[in-house]
């Protein structure tokens, strides 16, 4: 039983933890996060090269990591730095183009040099890869794609998207090459795509994905909820920071003892919040894994909307301002419910499993 | 024990209604009901329709332009005016220097400033909190130092709600020194094209433009413009913030935005089944309706309370509490219900030639713009605060 | 709009309020409520000779009320002394004996010579009554009852029994005399029965009585909504009392801002109840009944718990004990939602009449 | 990281198993398991069998009769107790006064004291708490006065978890006076059947007899029952109260529990729909069950941190509160889903013979006895209150 993380993975922490804190101030993060193309091509390049991407895939596909505690440590550090760069795109599309054995894809995602986004669900499908109906018909030759895809995070600009589709009774994994998407920014920051496709072209790189893309969902889940600690951790320190700091009648509020009392809920939230996370990096692979991820990212759809909603309460008016970065940790932490599959979608999941 | 409305008040609801079906423009209400945001001529336009039928001034006696109208009246006038799509009134003239006026202003200024209220000359806001100064509003420090027909003020003010549209602002000012902090408060209008005088844009949560910063920086004001004694601020104040507003509880809204969320839960389906049939969202959908029919009575109940002169602080507190925290759980429901199509964000939701995916909407922003509802106009702490002292008495 | 109460009403309701104050103190409660016959046979004829009884039903059958009002200014006092008498069963069961019928047993209801209980509900049937499955066959000319009948409020004891069993494909009424029955205390005190019926006989006094129950019901819904408004009232007194007067670390309990907070939210909640109670009364017979009733058993059920639970809390380890007072009325707050139709049933109703 | 035992743990638990296979009484664990009260006799053999084996003092050191267990064998060893329905150990000679004399206690009182308490012929209660002496336990006011080789004691403590079985108590008492109120009290260990010393019981709200009160008049108590020096009790009274309890989140009570939802679940119907297929009751359980599992990683990452010293009183405050709202909401779900049956009341739960109908059962006295999980050992307030004081230190 340890609970610490290898001497590697503290080095990649404390690594991408100083490169957000020197060239990532909350100035660029929103300016980059919230026009076209939704993101910094510089800091894209960075942390390429640092190898945040590369800690999604292991070495056999041109990554070096892979783990779910790689992409755990990755994705918290990404929230505590309220990163919006297209990581989750990158991730789930690197891991779908691995898997489906697009080597070259994968290295050039890795790499940095191309970036990738995945569509797999559509407007009122949100959890359920068996409620999707776009669909893959091959018309002289080629693969052509219908339907309706939404939703696609880090889709605008994205050079490679991979799209799940019924074909031939499964569902397989196609890929197009920079398809038109609407794109819009995320409330939250970053960029976000909706894919009307009425016959789009693309490749068939899997035939029957549906495993490949639970795991990667899964996988995805994880990353979420580590990004949330992070955020979760940094939004409370600048809550605890604030009351300290903050007079009103001639005291701090950090001596409100019904401020005290709600700032201790929240810790325990994020205590809480942190070990399931624990459980389900720990579970990866195993049988329990569809559970304790379920457990994890309804869990933390909770604890993240409450710490959102009390941390911007116990701000008062300083946390409702665009220029104070703890609205923007805020605004993160409830909108990463929305991502695929919320609080209430992963209890009715769970309940089905029992 | 009669919940109803008499044979009279029946009858003024159903004139309401007609004055609205007839005079409120279709696409102005089209763009309340849709979440968006209004321009500044869109409120003008209403402020306008209501001066020229005399139904804007709710609150003021009829002798200065006002409607007359008791407690009840004024309920069914605001509570048809949300569920018809009527933009809110802005209440910084209207419900808030016009009564203060009314009660302490000088005759010169009621007759100078109540008419530019209702013909839309001025626009006024509102300079109460600072930077250091919220909930503890005692604490305020710009300084407004007497010069000869003059005062100089200096200091800075902050939440100026719509600010950028206004030409006037009622402050707070510290006139005096030593004593309580309440005291050597005064309360003074200014012109904001005084020099001296700047406002600036603060972008909120959801990256709208809703509330300023004003600075001070020896702004000259006419001692003229002073309302009541010097060093009498706080009692005018005080009077301004607990001076009845039959819609704290915001219950029009509440109803609307129900309305809203059954049309979006009937239209949408999530995994291969309906919302409106999905058990956890039904099942949190009945129970905001029993609170907000349960918060319905208890506001007829503080009306009935007003107009039988037994109004407590008690009532309006809680149903501010009640009120702001149910209209956000709904607003949380409904952002919650928009999946994850509610990230899709639209910088401009005035803008109905919106880029978004007919599938997006506003429930995010508005859910993110409304965690104010529990902050300004008295945060629920301090509602909580002011309860437990009558409790506790 | 008035919400004052008519001066019958007040009179009712101040003679309930001293006759309790001055004859029922809370160890006469706690020793009638918890031993056979649960409850106090001279307390029940004050109650009926004050008019109590007479006030569930209107003049044509005895009675001299008999409108939710009247229902709902008794069970508030009834509420607020924690009387466990079997009020609940002389409700239901003189309001279905007057509209079967039933003149001279309503008489003698109201009179106290004869006390009624309503046998409706079933194992695993809380709150549907198209759910349950006793039934009635009629042998040699003599209707006789099986199945199996649970939580009859006030049966233990009871005179008259009130069964609502399926015969000739409708829900039917039948009447039995003093049946046996298992008899329990109730945990918040007052008898509780369960009869299991093996051809019980039983005069059937109306053949399709689905309208007239789901009517009752509705009414005795109230009256719980009521009894809760009532002992709400009381246990927040209670609390803000105990808090006024407790001293911790050299200062009352009422000035630590955490415990005020919490005590405001319980007002809030009781103000919520009242105000829905008042929803329901007024919509008593009309076209809302039923979506009324049921969002106040929801609110009432949630308030209740609440309170009680906050109230338990607020005292402390006094709150705990069986000498003290509020600690009664912490489970009688509880348990009301344990009776017919809990918040989650009520929920449910709500959401399949949109 | 790695969340899974060792080998040696993993071989201790199977160890841990097969004892509890082999020895613990089907009767007893029958009646744990079932939720009903034990009787003094079923904690006696208990702890006798438990004895015999060695594994009774798990936090003693192995040279006065403990188990020499690590922090995570004893973690190991009471949540396979709880799994298997063993009786939950009477806490105040094993856990309280034997680490307080181990720590504190001459040698003459180890030698004298502990064997007694392994092998049952002493039952000690504990006497901390006072009527006007809760969460504020140092303004306690019982008094014991010097008086040649005694102290004579006066006064009343309360709360005072099962007394009715104890022959024993140690106690707090005021010895002097000045100073902090936490300066001047002792710790002195009492014999119940000194003249002067009565034990009242108290009724709790679910009718059982669990905690009593103890009065002291005019009690002489050898001088040499003092615990440590006079006037430094406080010190001592600490170490007991922060002395490091593993099982302070009732884990295995949690799961025994959630284990009896289930299975009650998936036998019940409501208005014909199996109560386990209820979406709201499902949803329910299954966020229950993710706060359990994330309850049972924090309790191991507080085991860890413990084991390499980095414990912090955030982390066990935190286990508290958690571990005992996560309980209390359990126990509400289980009493929800009986209905009305969970009204039926049986005074004496330990009787097997109960009148009560088979469908009824201990779910309501279960969840209103365990309203004191949140009040009792500390209540959640002085939790909030503790882990606020290192939040903003």
């Amino acid at each position: 039983m340890d609970f610490s993380i290898s001497q590697d993975h503290q080095m990649l922490a404390d690594s991408l933890r100083r490169y957000f804190s020197d060239k990532y101030p909350i100035e660029l993060r929103n300016k980059a996060g919230y026009s076209a193309p939704f993101h910094s091509p510089e800091v894209w390049t960075d942390l390429a090269e640092l190898g945040v991407i590369g800690a999604f895939i292991d070495e056999d596909h041109g990554g070096f990591g892979g783990t779910a505690q790689d992409i755990a440590v990755v994705f918290e550090e990404v929230g505590r730095a309220l990163c919006c760069e297209p990581l989750l795109g990158a991730l789930m599309g690197a891991r779908l183009l691995a898997l489906s054995g697009q080597d070259q894809a994968a290295e050039d995602i890795v790499a940095g040099t191309a970036r990738a986004a995945v569509a797999i669900f559509e407007p009122g499908v949100v959890c359920n890869l068996g409620a999707i109906s776009a669909e893959a018909r091959q018309l002289g030759g080629e693969w052509r794609l219908f339907g309706h895809k939404n939703a696609i995070y880090g889709g605008p600009g994205a050079d490679l998207v991979l799209i799940a589709a019924h074909a031939g009774g499964k569902i397989g994994l196609f890929l197009a090459q920079s398809p038109d998407m609407q794109a819009a920014p995320m409330i939250d920051g970053g960029g976000i795509g909706d894919l009307v496709m009425d016959g789009l072209p693309a490749a068939c790189i899997c035939e029957d994905a549906s495993a490949m893309i639970e795991e990667t969902l899964d996988l995805a889940r994880i990353a979420l909820c580590a990004e949330a600690n992070g955020a979760m951790d940094r939004l409370i320190a600048m809550t605890t920071d604030y009351l300290k700091q903050r007079q009103q009648f001639g005291r701090p509020l950090a001596t409100f003892q019904a401020l005290q009392h709600r700032l201790v809920d929240m810790v325990m939230e994020l205590e809480q919040s942190k070990s399931i996370t624990i459980r389900a990096v720990a579970s990866f692979g195993s049988d329990d894994q569809a559970r304790h991820v379920a457990m994890a990212k309804n869990l933390i759809g909770r604890a993240g909307t409450k710490i959102s909603e009390e941390a911007i309460q116990l701000h008062g008016g300083i946390g409702m301002t665009w220029e104070y970065a703890g609205s923007h940790y805020a605004k993160r932490l409830v909108m990463i419910d929305h991502q695929l599959g919320d609080r209430h979608d992963h209890a009715g999941r769970l309940a089905a499993m029992d | 024990m009669d919940l109803e409305y008499s044979a009279e008040e029946i009858a003024f609801r159903d004139e309401v209604r007609q004055f609205l079906a007839e005079n409120l423009p279709l696409e102005i209400a089209a763009k309340v009901d849709a979440g968006g945001e209004l321009e500044k001529q869109d409120m003008e336009r209403w402020h306008a329709i209501l001066n020229a039928k005399g139904w804007l001034a709710a609150t003021w006696p009829v002798e200065y332009g006002g409607t007359g109208w008791s407690t009840v009246e004024r309920h069914i006038f605001s509570e048809e005016c949300a569920l018809h799509n009527a933009p809110r009134l802005v209440p910084f003239g209207l419900s808030m220097l016009g009564p203060v006026l009314i009660k302490f202003g000088t005759e010169e200024q009621k007759r100078e400033i109540l008419p530019r209220i209702l013909d839309g000359r001025d626009w006024w806001c509102q300079g109460f909190s600072e930077p250091g100064a919220g909930s503890d509003l005692a604490s305020m420090t710009t300084r407004a130092v007497r010069d000869g027909d003059d005062y100089v003020v200096n200091g800075q003010k902050t939440w100026t709600t719509l600010g950028q549209y206004a030409n006037k602002i009622f402050c707070l000012v510290r006139t005096g020194t030593g004593g309580k902090p309440q005291a050597g408060i005064s309360f003074l209008n200014v012109d904001l094209d005084t020099p001296g005088v700047e406002m600036r844009p603060i972008k909120l949560i959801d990256g709208g433009h809703e509330v300023n910063e004003v600075f001070f920086t020896d702004a000259r004001v006419p001692a003229a413009n002073l309302v009541g004694e010097e060093n009498a601020g706080w009692t005018i104040a005080k009077y301004l913030l607990t001076h009845e507003r039959t819609n704290i509880a915001g219950i029009g809204f509440s109803l609307k935005d129900l309305e809203r969320y059954r049309r979006m839960a009937s239209a949408m389906t999530r995994d291969g089944r309906k919302l409106s049939e999905h058990p956890i969202h039904a099942a949190a959908l009945a129970e905001l309706e029993a609170d907000l029919e349960a918060l319905q009575i208890s506001n007829l109940r503080m009306l009935a309370n007003a107009r039988d002169g037994a109004a407590s602080p008690i009532d309006s507190s809680l149903l501010k509490l009640k009120g702001t925290q149910l209209r956000q759980d709904i607003l949380a429901l409904m952002r919650s219900a928009r999946g994850p199509d509610a990230a899709f964000w639209d910088e401009s939701p005035a803008n109905t030639n919106s880029d978004l995916p007919p599938h997006a909407d506003h429930v995010a922003p508005t859910y993110f713009n409304n965690r104010k509802l529990s902050i300004f106009g008295g945060s629920n702490e301090s509602q909580r605060n002011i309860v437990a002292q009558t409790l506790f008495r």
